[in-house]
């Protein structure tokens, strides 16, 4: 009998999962190995929307290659901004007024809870709820108006300048921030009870996709997905640049590994960034909003980097200047792509459904895993 | 009227038949055979025989038909086709299959059936279910309950089978 | 066993519990249409108020004169990062000082090219661009997205130099 | 032709009557027949529109949405210019797929739902047929369904199309055990599996009122376990787009797919009127035991429209289940049926047998 079941032996076969699929978010192709709908190996495949951002920002003056960072990680647009702005500001060693922290800080935070509100609709949809999605877009939209006010663009906004910011805040920013938090702090339970403790969604869930803490570091696995693994790993309490060192705030870290941590870290650390951004929003100093700059900037021979926390993880700017108008050599080290180097291991043994809700938890942005 | 319909039943019974035979895709094979039992049970409900074509949907057409299905979709693909048949098979198995109908035909003529002497069958649901259920004369339980121990010994042996992988 | 039993209920009722709540939240805006966040856009085109800041397109300013402060100084051109602007300059007689003067004879701009970065508002010296607010871009033909933002016939405002 | 709101009997009759007259009766069955499959085949493709139509509607109303706005009054003609574009459009097949098979699959899809609409009581004496196996036919027919899913998704070469099959296959199958059973519960009180019968027998009050616990849990494990036989969300694992793109019907274009589309929406409303009839007294009035008046003043209300009303509103609750919950796993669905509904629907039935026997239901 026992001879007879090992005999049958089940086939594998292979499944191409993008670059046109709809849960990839873009275009990225997994080919996976299946045995039934059980995975056996995850083989990412990139470069379909790979459009040289590096190599772009060579060519390009200090101030120009700012807007390109927009495009990697379209979601956390002004964190990127911010990167690339830290890092040049970093080589020119220019005295940043406290208003443009505050400023950079309180965006940068806004950034990051539509980057999330905007994950958990699509978590949802992921699983098949569509309407999180709609209730996600929601509450991003006042944050986009907001952008829009101020910045002038609702998406990739190039808010940034080195030394600075393009404009000041508007005179409507603050009560449209404070009103955002307060409706925003009414919606958040309606998220809990729409997904958090709902038992299909716990199910699909708990235990899915588990990474242990060992794994999330060797793979670089950073932002919320990596704290969900119990690493360690936010870079504003690690080396605080901006304003985090003026603020309260818990790093939100979980060390169950699966993907109902992931997901349970993104919930609590908007929680968080609402506080970050109650502690500002009052006390933006006076002050200019931008450190005078010269029309050309040439920064000094040397190496700069500049780490942040995007709303995905630590976004990296390794920028080599030959003290030129132009950068000689610009690296970005994105978090995205470090993040899905993990899917593989997450994902044997797991079936085609927990694949989605796991590339969902690591919130993959395409754009920022090709450049 | 109703021999109407019984004729285009009839036809309906035996053009698939011919085609669930010599369809050389084995799934398109499955699906005449499953406008077969589709059609028999029409013939069960002309008859007004209506709970065995029910039964007749449920466990060939919905249940066996499945099956079959299932296990064709799990082990070949879209495009195989059964080689053709060898002509000393399709000679043989043509003997055979007259040889058959002349059996059938012949015993069928010979016989003399005997003019039906207005028994009404009651085939309602009532009676079927007293007649399943009753211990009595042409009561049904024995086998009734052999029947579901069959059953059940299947189900438990299958879930032994499927078990196998966390054992 | 009767605990397992007793668990197996619990289950059961707590699955329930989670997914009545949710069906709350969905009911609650089922029957508050008030909540309804859909705007109709074309028919409310003519409410519709983008903010101040909004990047539409560059516009090159035109007052009622027919004149414009643009110089012709291609500050723009080089700011952009992706040349979506050409600066064509023409050498023009300025009638007060009668000397040789640059003007631009076309300012020529790609908005299919154009990222929106506004590099190229922030570069000009005189003022002379703008970002407008309007944003229905679409085009049957991708040769009617490159533009000639100066008017036809305008010149430059006296007093703006350089 | 005498026609009665209340009680479609005799125009039925004088409908039959009338045509014996003007034809041979083999004709006049013919064109019986024939009278029936039109009315039906209007019937399903009128249902099909309006359930698309107002699926789109309350969905967009929990979602916060407007939803169709634009062809008609409030977007009531937007499902009629999707028929006409999907008409229109060009039926694509893929290449090496078997394309008999590809073609029939649409077609197959549809026969169950038909045949389960001639069963199903709209008013008094308004169905085409009164079995006295009524609900057996009811399981029965709506395992024809599967066969088509499972032929689309096999021959359409393509292995999403395939997963979905499978899953859908497996889906089906096993929830049909849950149904059957949940509907013999009520099956014991009446004593009868034929519809008409089922109907009369909640003339002093539907079932899910006076069939104590046990109604209302057969109730709850019924609509669970036929959103699952339905393919709906959150049991829509053989089309789940998010991982599937559209599961067995991916290949599907056109009007073909507009007939797996059609088939979806009939068998939504296939259930709902199977539950409305079983438990809630399908065109039967609200009638509370002995209280004339009230009893009286319900009657006055069309039987017709008591139907359509209780239909809607199981519906509406299918389709906020749908707009509500994520999707299961295709274990975990498995396990909800084996685990949990059919354990229970068992020990359903036991109780409601002791119920039954005791005498405690009204």
């Amino acid at each position: 009998m026992e001879d007879l079941l090992n005999k049958a032996e089940t086939q594998e076969y292979f499944i191409n999962m993008g670059p046109q699929h709809p849960s990839t978010h873009g275009v990225l192709r997994l080919m996976l190995t299946l045995d039934g709908e059980i995975i056996k190996k995850v083989e990412p495949h990139l470069g379909y929307i790979h459009r040289s951002i590096e190599k772009m920002s060579e060519k390009d003056s200090y101030y120009q290659m700012v807007h390109l960072t927009d495009r990697m990680d379209y979601l956390s647009c002004h964190i990127n901004n911010e990167a690339v702005c830290l890092a040049i500001e970093k080589g020119l060693q220019l005295e940043i007024p406290d208003r443009v922290k505050y400023i950079r800080t309180i965006i940068s935070e806004l950034t990051r809870l539509s980057s999330h509100q905007l994950w958990w609709g699509v978590m949802g949809m992921d699983l098949g709820a569509i309407t999180t999605f709609l209730y996600g877009f929601r509450d991003r939209e006042m944050i986009t108006d907001i952008f829009e006010e101020t910045c002038g663009a609702r998406l990739t906004m190039n808010y940034n300048v080195p030394g600075g910011l393009m404009f000041d805040i508007h005179p409507n920013f603050q009560k449209r921030t404070k009103d955002f938090i307060k409706h925003f702090k009414k919606k958040l339970p309606e998220y809990d009870e729409l997904l958090s403790g709902n038992i299909i969604f716990t199910e699909r869930t708990k235990d899915i996709g588990y990474l242990s803490k060992e794994d999330a570091i060797s793979y670089g696995v950073t932002g919320p997905s990596g704290r969900g693994s119990g690493f360690a790993c936010d870079v504003r309490k690690r080396i605080p640049y901006s304003a985090y060192d003026k603020v309260e705030f818990k790093e939100i870290i979980y060390t169950e590994g699966d993907s109902f941590a992931r997901y349970k870290v993104r919930m609590d650390e908007m929680k968080e960034s609402l506080y970050i951004i109650e502690q500002l929003i009052d006390n933006i100093p006076e002050g200019d909003f931008k450190a005078k700059t010269k029309a050309v900037i040439k920064l000094p021979d040397g190496e700069y980097y500049q780490r942040v926390e995007t709303a995905r993880g630590e976004l990296g700017v390794y920028i080599i200047s030959d003290n030129k108008k132009n950068p000689y050599r610009v690296k970005y080290r994105s978090p995205g792509f470090s993040n899905l180097s993990a899917l593989d291991t997450m994902a044997r043994g797991g079936k085609i459904a927990d694949l989605v809700a796991m590339m969902s938890t690591l919130d993959l942005v395409i754009p920022d895993i090709d450049r | 009227m109703e021999t109407t319909i019984f004729y285009i039943f009839a036809i309906v019974i035996l053009i698939f038949s011919v085609l669930a035979v010599t369809s050389r895709r084995i799934l398109r094979a499955a699906v005449y055979f499953l406008f077969v039992l589709l059609a028999v049970a029409g013939l069960f409900f002309l008859l007004s025989f209506n709970f065995l074509a029910a039964v007749q949907l449920t466990v060939y057409a919905g249940g066996i038909i499945v099956l079959f299905i299932f296990s064709i979709m799990l082990t070949s693909q879209v495009n195989d086709k059964l080689e053709p048949i060898a002509a000393k098979k399709i000679i043989f198995s043509l003997l055979a299959a007259i040889a058959g109908a002349v059996v059938c035909i012949s015993a069928i003529m010979t016989y003399r059936f005997s003019e039906p002497k207005n028994i009404e069958v009651d085939a309602g649901m009532k009676t079927i279910g007293k007649y399943l259920l009753s211990y009595g004369e042409n009561g049904y339980a024995l086998p009734f309950e052999v029947i579901s121990l069959l059953l059940l010994a299947s189900l438990i042996g299958a879930i032994m089978i499927a078990k196998r992988d966390n054992t | 066993m009767i605990k397992a039993i007793i668990n197996y209920f619990k289950e059961i009722f707590t699955a329930c519990r989670t997914l009545i709540t949710g069906m709350k939240v969905t009911g609650y805006y089922f029957f508050h249409p008030k909540e309804i966040i859909t705007q109709q856009y074309p028919e409310n085109r003519a409410t519709l108020q983008m903010f101040d800041r909004f990047r539409g397109e560059v516009v090159l300013l035109h007052d009622e004169n027919n004149e414009h402060k643009c110089t012709g100084c291609s500050a723009c051109e080089i700011a952009c990062p992706n040349g979506s602007i050409e600066i064509i300059s023409k050498k023009e007689i300025d009638p007060e000082t009668s000397k040789p003067k640059k003007a631009i004879d076309k300012f020529v701009y790609h908005l299919s090219m154009c990222t929106f970065c506004n590099l190229c508002i922030l570069a000009c010296p005189t003022d002379a661009i703008k970002m407008s607010k309007s944003f229905e871009h679409s085009v049957y033909d991708r040769s009617k997205l490159t533009k000639v933002l100066n008017k036809p016939g305008s010149k430059i405002m006296a007093g703006i130099k350089e | 032709m005498n026609f009665n709101i209340y009680d479609f009997t005799e125009f039925i009759i004088s409908i039959d009557n009338w045509l014996k007259q003007l034809l041979s009766p083999g004709l006049a069955k013919i064109t019986g027949m024939a009278l029936i499959g039109v009315t039906f085949l209007l019937f399903v493709t009128l249902l099909g529109l309006s359930i698309v139509y107002i699926e789109r509607k309350v969905c967009a109303f929990f979602q916060q949405r407007l939803g169709p706005m634009r062809v008609g009054f409030w977007g009531t003609a937007q499902t009629i210019a999707d028929i006409i574009k999907l008409i229109f459009k060009e039926p694509l097949a893929t290449k090496n797929s078997d394309k008999f098979l590809f073609n029939l699959a649409a077609f197959i899809v549809l026969i169950s739902p038909f045949m389960v609409i001639a069963v199903v009581p709209f008013a008094k004496g308004l169905h085409a047929l009164d079995f006295d196996i009524g609900l057996f036919y009811v399981t029965a027919v709506s395992s024809l369904g599967v066969t088509g899913i499972l032929l689309a998704g096999w021959s359409s070469n393509n292995k999403y199309s395939l997963i979905g099959a499978m899953r859908s296959g497996a889906q089906i199958i096993s929830y049909e055990l849950s149904i059957g059973l949940s509907l013999l519960a009520i099956v014991i009180l009446t004593g009868s599996l034929q519809l008409s019968v089922i109907v009369e027998s909640q003339r002093d009050g539907w079932w899910i009122f006076k069939g104590n616990i046990p109604a209302i849990v057969a109730f709850i494990i019924f609509i669970i376990a036929s959103t699952a036989e339905s393919n709906r969300g959150p049991f829509d694992l053989a089309e789940a787009e998010s991982e599937l793109t559209a599961g067995f019907h991916t290949e599907y274009s056109g009007i073909k797919f507009a007939f797996f589309f059609l088939a979806e929406y009939v068998n939504l409303f296939i259930i709902a009127a199977i539950g409305a009839t079983v438990f809630f007294g399908g065109w039967m009035p609200l009638h509370i035991g002995n209280f004339t008046f009230f009893n009286e003043a319900m009657d006055i209300i069309p039987p017709i429209i008591w139907f359509f009303a209780k239909v809607a509103a199981l519906i509406f609750l299918l389709m906020w289940f749908k707009w509500t919950f994520p999707r299961l796993r295709i274990d975990q669905l498995l396990q909800l049926e084996w685990k949990y509904l059919l354990p229970l629907s068992i020990l359903n039935l036991v109780l409601m047998t002791i119920v039954s026997l005791t005498g405690w239901h009204l």
